[in-house]
């Protein structure tokens, strides 16, 4: 067993758990698209490239990229600016938590 | 809540600015009216609909009381399955073992005759491609149905008379312009990130990708070139009608091919695509042009799928 | 290799090469050219029963160069060619006989992806009939799911469908999930796909007694998969919205046929893979009894106290597949026969409800209360009598299906003798007893005078509606009439349905 | 019970998380990452189980055919077509997801339900 795949397997499972918890849409989409980088090292490890370029292509790439587009057209993406500027959110922000308030 | 709007006076980019933070009626309604099937009915605001009357207590109990018996009968199967299934991984063979028994005959002949029967060095390819090609065959055509059923939920009815609001219109296409960065990494990197999906489909059968990744690494590239350039520029080349085209002659291609394939190989007759020289770009019988069709559907359906949940259309 | 012996490969690439082209069509040819190809489907599933009924022959037809146990392959017989008829005829028939309300119920620039998806549905149903893999099993589901979810939220005027579609999706993907890991472990423990290696691996591993847990998961994984997403009682939450805001083509479609698919599936998997021998020994098929004699009673029960007629319907669907399941977990050949038998005439009733619903509701002002059904069927008489038939049929009135299939199912109770002998027996008359409630109540009410006066302005529902709905009255009355013959076809096709060892 | 397969403990750990988020978070968004997650966990276990210690990945190099150099090329197939049908579904929840947002201006399924529940069909 390698060390690196020992860390990568951690990496992936840390990035499961951080996606569950958060409440933050944004932060697990991003988390998300980590933990999918994180897969595909796994892959070259397992040695299937085939499936590194894919899981590449599609977790962090695709996948992200539908998950932003959707956020971003339910409002949630630009409430998560405004809370960091110090704004209060508004009404949409409720998108953005995993419960509603 | 009543919201007065007032626009006059803002720039485009702050209208933008405003309809994505705080939403708009009027966008709403249009997509309400784009989506709906007629007759049209006079639709509740949606804005009114969030904030339900408060409940009656009594029925608020029985609804917490149902959430809780739900949570607890989720968490036990979740425990469950879990507890089941991380006895039954610890159970299994070991791992990375060459006496599984997965590792039987069947890898076995992959391997050692795959390059002569199906001409792929990959063997990966020449297993998806020739071996287990029905399996393929379905794959794309998830990607299909769900192509269409995106267009379905998503596509706004334009044409035919039915316009947007003009307002609405132009919100829904609003972009950046004009960001010096951002097109200038995109002309450096499009080009170099389509030449790289582009090998990759064309070399699926010898080195590791094929159709799915180098469609996906396409399809990734067209929506960057859309990201910096704008919708217009995007247009010129392609358009719904272009994704419908290309979708319709590569699936259907894909599978006469594979129709044929099957229907020789049940019946024994020989096949006229051979395996070819082993190594050349075009050899591995149908392998690269397959490869080929499904690349440029994926690109397509991808780049569709992105158009369509950004402005409602291709 | 004789060329009739291509149907089922033809069956499979016709629908699925067509769909893409039945997307880029003008919706009129787009539906056209659906309904063209459904015929052909139609009598290529004729056809192939033909020619394998008599000497209930069997045939494995291999797809590419490659046989087993290296490529994919078809299997195809008596029971197939059934299943595929049935499948086919009725999509047909559901699309013939909502055609009209298609039309208003989703707009033209949609129709033509409709009728893609009502296509690539068609080709996955058939994909699941005749294959003989396990992971194509998984590929086609996926397809099935997918376009199931556009069946319930393509006509979408309200929230309502939608909501019903994203639930439906939750517990598909759950069960997709379920199905692909149990199908890996397969995969994992055994070393093949196929299913005729798979089932040749599984019997002396089972008798060694080695990867008893993992043996138990890999029976238990596809079989909780399948029940999921064919609706069996706890799993049915989606069911009623679902089909009250599908279009009735839509429903037809999803509560006849697709749920169909799934259980076909099922059978497969229970006969031709694990084999009945080992499902007994892993106690699963208990379960499913238990499911199933709990859905039958919760589904009629929910459904005498619904006040809506579309929801009603959707209730007794989940009556009906637990009927179903009630067969399959006997766990005899003639279990597994009544329970194909009830498969049968459910589709054909049930997808007949469907299609009459929507004419007498049309008649009535379109609304959906039952109250409002009053007098509908003295309003629009040929849709009437049409949901009257396909209710007595579900009740189980003689020389309807749903009697011989109760009455089949019945003796194959009898038949296994102790606690599930009784149990059995009790809820069938309990079931029985509630569906006459309900159901005769309702047909009652739509042939009782009074109500509304018919609305000049609605039109009437056409005669392609019409033709559609005599064409499933005829197979309903056809199926309740030869019930005989058609169980010993069944009993034949079972017999080469598993791989005999 | 050996704990030699860590990779797929791991893996089946992730299905657990996903399949968790996917049965009990109440937001669409947050169901639809948990069910990529079973999916990536069950991809992970099957690769896991391809692999073959000290053997490398399926591409024939330098002309050797032996089954002793490649490891098994079928879980990587069949990871392959399931990253594809995985992609397709999470596309299709995507839309659904935004559709019953622009209906209803929440993410929370109950919520939906209950809001629908009310409407008249």
């Amino acid at each position: 067993m390698q060390p690196l795949m020992i860390l990568m397997l951690i990496l992936i499972l840390a990035c499961g758990l951080c996606v569950a918890l958060t409440r933050n849409l944004l932060v697990a989409a991003v988390v998300f698209m980590a933990q999918s980088l994180a897969m595909s090292v796994v892959w070259i490890l397992l040695q299937s490239p085939d499936l590194a370029i894919t899981q590449a292509a599609v977790g962090a790439g695709i996948d992200s990229l539908l998950l932003f587009v959707t956020l971003r057209r339910i409002h949630a993406v630009d409430a998560a600016a405004q809370q960091e500027e110090g704004q209060a959110a508004p009404e949409e922000g409720g998108a953005l938590h995993g419960e509603n308030p | 809540m009543a919201r007065i709007r007032d626009d006059t006076g803002l720039n485009a980019r702050q209208r933008f600015l405003r309809w994505l933070l705080e939403g708009d009626d009027a966008l709403d309604q249009a997509l309400a009216d784009g989506l709906d099937a007629p007759p049209p009915r006079p639709l509740p605001s949606p804005r009114a609909v969030p904030v339900p009357a408060a409940p009656d207590p009594g029925q608020r109990r029985r609804e917490r009381a149902s959430r809780w018996l739900y949570v607890c009968i989720a968490l036990l199967l979740c425990v469950g399955i879990m507890g089941i299934l991380l006895r039954t991984a610890a159970d299994l063979p070991a791992f990375g073992r060459a006496d599984n028994p997965t590792n039987n005959e069947v890898p076995a002949r992959y391997i050692e005759k795959g390059l002569q029967e199906t001409g792929a060095v990959n063997i990966v390819a020449g297993m998806i491609l020739d071996y287990r090609a029905f399996d393929t065959l379905g794959e794309s055509n998830v990607l299909f149905v769900a192509a269409c059923t995106v267009v379905i939920l998503l596509r706004l009815q334009q044409g035919d008379g039915h316009r947007l609001p003009r307002s609405v219109a132009e919100e829904l296409t609003w972009e950046p312009r004009h960001d010096v960065i951002l097109q200038t990494m995109a002309s450096l990197l499009v080009p170099l990130a389509l030449m790289f999906g582009l090998y990759v489909v064309l070399n699926g059968h010898l080195s590791p990708g094929g159709g799915f990744s180098g469609g996906t690494v396409m399809g990734a590239a067209l929506i960057l070139y859309l990201a910096a350039f704008g919708f217009e520029k995007a247009e010129r080349f392609f358009t719904f009608r272009t994704f419908r085209a290309v979708s319709v002659c590569a699936l259907g291609f894909y599978a006469l091919a594979k129709a044929y394939s099957f229907f020789t190989g049940a019946n024994g007759l020989p096949s006229v695509f051979t395996p070819g020289t082993p190594g050349a770009l075009f050899s591995a019988g149908l392998i690269p042009y397959l490869n080929i069709a499904v690349g440029l559907v994926v690109a397509c359906t991808m780049y569709a799928f992105f158009t369509l949940f950004r402005k409602g259309d291709v | 290799m004789p060329l009739w012996q291509s149907i089922p490969l033809a069956s499979i690439l016709l629908p699925l090469a067509g769909a893409a082209l039945a997307s880029v069509l003008p919706a009129r040819a787009a539906r056209r050219w659906t309904v063209l190809l459904l015929c052909l489907v139609t009598g290529g599933s004729c056809l192939l029963l033909v020619r394998t009924l008599p000497g209930s022959t069997a045939f494995n037809y291999p797809m590419g160069h490659f046989g087993a146990p290296w490529g994919n392959e078809l299997r195809a017989g008596p029971l197939e060619a059934m299943m595929a008829l049935l499948f086919s005829g009725i999509s047909l028939l559901s699309l013939l006989g909502g055609m009209r309300r298609l039309q208003e119920d989703i707009t033209s620039h949609r129709q033509s992806a409709f009728c893609a998806i009502l296509l690539l549905m068609q080709a996955a149903l058939m994909a699941q009939v005749y294959t003989n893999d396990l992971f194509t099993v998984y590929v086609f589901v996926e397809i099935m799911t997918i376009a199931g979810c556009a069946l319930i939220a393509s006509r979408s005027t309200r929230g309502r469908g939608l909501a019903s579609a994203a639930r439906y999706m939750v517990m598909n993907l759950i069960a997709s999930a379920l199905l692909l890991l149990g199908i890996i472990l397969t995969y994992d423990l055994t070393g093949h796909l196929l299913m005729e290696p798979v089932q040749k691996a599984i019997l002396p591993l089972q008798q060694s007694g080695a990867y008893a847990l993992p043996l138990t998961a890999v029976i238990a994984l596809p079989v909780l998969a399948l029940a999921i997403k064919a609706a069996l009682f706890p799993f049915h939450t989606w069911v009623p919205d679902a089909y009250a805001s599908a279009t009735p083509t839509g429903a037809a479609m999803l509560s006849g046929v697709v749920c169909k698919g799934y259980l076909v599936v099922l059978l497969k998997v229970i006969f031709r893979v694990i084999t009945p021998a080992v499902v007994l020994d892993a106690g699963i098929s208990d379960v499913l009894f238990c499911f199933g004699a709990a859905g039958m009673v919760m589904g009629s029960v929910h459904a005498l106290r619904q006040t809506e007629v579309k929801r009603m319907i959707a209730w007794s669907s989940v009556a009906q597949i637990g009927y179903i399941f009630l067969g399959l977990g006997l766990h005899t050949e003639a279990g597994a026969a009544a329970a194909l038998l009830h498969l049968m005439g459910h589709a054909a009733a049930k997808s007949l409800l469907f299609l009459s619903v929507d004419p007498l509701m049309a008649a009535s002002g379109r609304q959906g209360r039952l109250e409002g059904l009053r007098g509908a069927g003295l309003r629009a008489p040929v849709a009437g009598a049409a949901f009257t038939l396909g209710a007595l049929s579900l009740v189980g009135i003689p020389f309807l299906p749903g009697f011989v299939s109760k009455v089949s199912l019945a003796r194959a109770a009898l038949a296994y003798g102790g606690l599930h002998t009784w149990g059995a027996l009790a809820v069938l008359a309990l079931s029985t007893l509630l569906n006459v409630l309900y159901m005769l109540r309702t047909v009652l009410l739509i042939w009782s005078p009074g109500g509304s006066p018919r609305d000049p302005a609605v039109p009437s529902p056409g005669p392609l509606c019409h033709l559609s709905l005599g064409l499933l009255s005829a197979a309903c009355l056809g199926l309740g009439c030869l019930a005989g013959p058609v169980l010993e076809a069944i009993r034949a096709g079972l017999a080469v349905f598993g791989i005999p060892l | 019970m050996s704990l030699t397969n860590l990779e797929e403990l791991t893996a089946i750990a992730l299905f657990g998380i996903g399949f968790t988020l996917l049965l009990l978070d109440r937001n669409l968004i947050k169901k639809i990452l948990g069910f990529s997650m079973t999916d990536s966990g069950i991809y992970l276990f099957l690769a896991a189980r391809g692999y073959v210690a000290g053997r490398t990945a399926p591409i024939v190099t330098e002309g050797v055919q032996a089954v002793e150099a490649y490891v098994n090329p079928i879980p990587a197939g069949l990871v392959l077509t399931g990253i594809v049908v995985s992609v397709a579904s999470t596309a299709v929840m995507l839309a659904l997801t935004f559709r019953l947002y622009r209906s209803y201006h929440t993410l929370n399924l109950d919520e939906i339900t209950n809001l629908a529940g009310k409407e008249a069909d």
